[in-house]
């Protein structure tokens, strides 16, 4: 299963570094939004929750422009047909979507956090930021990635995306807001096991749960 | 936060009684308008049934059998 | 079918017990030193949202169902299961809202978690129906309707874990004493009115199947009797008649 | 020992909503021949050749391919079926070549085969084009690769000449044509050349079968009726 789904995920990258599609529509949208709260909030720097609860905001917005896009190669350019035609374990699709869209995210964070920390970010940037967003990239990649599957047979792909995935998001935007929060503080404390272990817990409760109910979405 | 007197309890309460209780009336008058459609439609069954065995057939007493018999010769 | 008077007897009864419950709320069960009077929402508003949350978990593994046989009947079942949890839904929130403006002052307040993880799962729900709405072929709309119940009916208790532990820094007293430390008087009058909601509930349930069952059958009659002006089905979000 | 049947179906119905996309199918085609089926679109062709390749379930009836029963047991026939559809099953922002190594994956087949085959259709000098840049008939030829890229017993083949010029029908025919061996459903608009080279013929009309018999025993004019 794991050849396959490296066959998958290298297929999408390429597809994606041919595109462009997906990665520079997120980065982008990510600055964009960046000006926007500056002027929406009124200010110039930010620290504590509000910085956490921007920079969450804005890498939830940016990752929900690349769900949306994540199976749409796969339905009108029968890659779904074509996958299912061949005699292969189907489960290695979601960890290639999963892993693909994970891929798109840190991506995005290359570019969105530095631009964070340079043009909104008062206090220091501690590093130890970079772990709560990994964990909260992971639940992200599994969400979306079923979120998107589920809504890209619908007539109204782009509405049931967000609808269906934002509120599955909440409590890791909760748990990944509160991690940051101390983080971003001038001085603030340091890393909260507690929101780590939430977030962790999170991510595996909806691996399994994905993996226990992708199959269905792929029949007929 | 202290308790609300009973006259201003009162209304809130009341409300949120009033609330329910219009829930349950609204969605009984939905499905009271899904009553009637289905009403509606059996009769509109009812008809078409009645259209197809045409009273005159049975006043003169012509069996159904008959009928389908004749209409095999027919082909 | 026997829908008649089993389902009679159901609908007597539930009324019989919720009618006793708020009863009991009003003149039986003592006043809340605390909040006084306002306290007696709490009677309507929990029970409430108690079986509209095991109705969205109850429409969840109805879809389980769905997902192991393949026999659409379970789809009509997780349908109507969340169909009404949502109605239920809207009377939690609204109560909650009351309750809300009567004991703090305002008609929303972030700080109750357990309103809030509600507002979330609620949230979620209401994107049911546009999902089924939005895809055409019955069979696919059933399983992927069960999938999302599925994925929502596991979410809900996580997310009610995940809310109220990043709000465990602010409790207020009352809703989250749902059991704890309430008095008998107080205790006993809430479990009758869990049982006469849940006894609705049920009711609802069963009166919607068996307006379902008998539209199909209806509509079946129809097509057997070769009537040729029937109509082509209406695009809805409510199942199909399963075939 | 004689092979069992390549496809056996009984009754085989497929439903789309409430209408009849495939009603009531009944035949069997042996091992190694060519069974061409004729219809008007929307008759149920393109039903009934995703029946065959696993990708639709039956709803009623018994469909057996390759020996096995669909759908309980269509993982043993995926991967030994080539299904070349209207629609080429290529992601049209890589090149012919990158699509079939992509496959050849899939399949846990050799990156020589994709070579071969790019050499056999022709099609080695334009391989590192984007799929979006070919002609149509291109695009078919680089189709009928990936349908045989695993060399499957069983070819499902939906109009498999439609963009192709008579050269480059002549390019593929050793490939998915009655040279390639196996055994093919062809989905065929044209009764002459259809009948021509298939050993069972069945003619579709409104997901019913209107016609069916061998192929030999059947005129152009009969097929034609079925359009009227």
């Amino acid at each position: 299963m794991i050849r396959v789904a490296l066959a998958v995920l290298r297929k999408d990258l390429l597809v994606e570094l041919r595109t462009k599609e997906s990665v520079p529509a997120m980065a982008l949208f990510s600055l964009v939004t960046y000006v926007v709260f500056r002027f929406g909030l009124d200010r110039t720097s930010l620290e504590g929750d509000l910085a956490a609860g921007v920079l969450v905001v804005t890498l939830l917005f940016a990752a929900v422009l690349g769900i949306n896009r994540l199976f749409v190669a796969e339905r009108e350019q029968g890659g779904f047909d074509a996958f299912l035609l061949a005699p292969v374990d189907r489960s290695a699709l979601l960890v290639a979507k999963a892993l693909a869209l994970l891929v798109f995210l840190v991506a995005v964070e290359v570019v969105a956090v530095p631009a964070f920390v340079v043009l909104l970010l008062g206090p220091a940037f501690d590093p130890a930021a970079l772990v709560v967003l990994a964990l909260a990239d992971v639940g992200i990649a599994v969400i979306g990635t079923l979120a998107s599957a589920l809504a890209v047979q619908t007539r109204a792909r782009d509405l049931i995306v967000p609808l269906v995935a934002l509120p599955l998001l909440v409590p890791l935007v909760i748990a990944t807001a509160q991690g940051l929060s101390p983080l971003l503080s001038e001085g603030g404390g340091g890393l909260d096991a507690g929101w780590l272990a939430v977030l962790g817990l999170y991510d595996t409760v909806f691996v399994l749960l994905s993996y226990a109910v992708f199959d269905f979405l792929l029949e007929d | 936060m202290p308790a609300l007197p009973l006259d201003e309890a009162g209304k809130y309460v009341a409300g949120a009684y009033v609330v329910f209780l219009l829930l349950i009336l609204v969605y009984v008058a939905i499905m009271a308008g899904r009553l009637s459609r289905l009403e509606r439609e059996l009769g509109e069954l009812d008809d078409a049934v009645a259209r197809r065995t045409p009273p005159s057939a049975s006043s003169n007493g012509h069996d159904p059998a008959e009928r389908v018999s004749a209409r095999e010769g027919d082909r | 079918m026997l829908y008649g008077k089993r389902l009679r007897g159901l609908a007597v009864a539930s009324a019989l017990v919720l009618s006793v419950a708020f009863a009991l709320a009003f003149f039986y069960a003592p006043l809340d030193a605390d909040q006084g009077f306002v306290q007696k929402i709490f009677y309507l508003h929990v029970p409430m949202a108690i079986v509209c949350l095991g109705g969205f978990i109850f429409g969840g593994i109805c879809a389980i169902g769905l997902l192991r046989t393949g026999d659409r009947k379970w789809d009509l079942r997780s349908y109507v299961a969340i169909h009404l949890s949502l109605i239920l839904g809207v009377g939690v929130l609204l109560t909650g809202m009351i309750w809300a403006k009567a004991s703090w002052g305002s008609w929303w307040v972030w700080e109750e978690p357990t309103l809030v993880a509600f507002l979330v799962a609620f949230l979620l729900y209401a994107t049911y129906q546009p999902l089924r709405f939005s895809i055409e072929d019955p069979e696919k709309q059933a399983r992927y309707a069960a999938v999302f119940a599925v994925v929502a009916g596991a979410f809900v208790p996580l997310n009610f874990l995940a809310v109220r532990l990043a709000e465990s820094l602010v409790h207020p007293r009352v809703l989250t004493a749902t059991g704890g430390t309430m008095p008998g008087a107080m205790r006993l009058t809430f479990i009758v009115a869990v049982v006469g909601m849940t006894g609705l509930f049920v009711t609802l349930w069963k009166y919607e199947m068996a307006s379902k069952n008998a539209t199909f059958r209806l509509r079946a009659l129809r097509r057997r009797l070769g009537d040729d002006e029937l109509p082509p089905a209406r695009r809805s979000a409510a199942p199909a008649a399963p075939s | 020992m004689a092979a069992p049947p390549a496809i056996e179906l009984a009754g085989l119905t497929r439903r789309y909503g409430e209408r009849d996309a495939l009603a009531e199918v009944t035949l069997t085609l042996p091992a190694g021949a060519t069974l061409v089926v004729f219809g008007p679109n929307g008759a149920g062709k393109t039903t009934l050749l995703r029946v065959l390749a696993t990708l639709l379930r039956p709803h009623e009836g018994a469909a057996r391919v390759l020996g096995r029963e669909l759908p309980a047991e269509s993982w043993a026939v995926r991967g030994r079926i080539g299904l070349l559809a209207h629609d080429p099953l290529l992601y049209r922002d890589l090149s012919g070549r990158e699509n079939l190594r992509y496959h050849a994956a899939l399949h846990g087949a050799g990156r020589e085969r994709a070579e071969f085959l790019l050499d056999a259709v022709g099609m080695d000098r334009r391989a590192d084009e984007p799929v979006r840049f070919l002609s149509r008939g291109m695009v078919q030829r680089l189709a009928v690769c990936r349908a045989v890229l695993h060399d499957p017993d069983l070819l499902l083949l939906d109009e498999p000449t439609s963009h192709l010029d008579p050269a480059a029908a002549e390019l593929v025919g050793p490939l998915i044509g009655r040279a390639s061996a196996r055994t093919r459903v062809v989905a065929s608009h044209d009764p002459a050349g259809g009948l021509a080279e298939a050993d069972l013929a069945l003619g579709l009309r409104a997901g019913r079968t209107a016609l069916l018999g061998p192929a030999a025993g059947v005129s152009p004019a009969e097929v034609g009726a079925l359009y009227r």
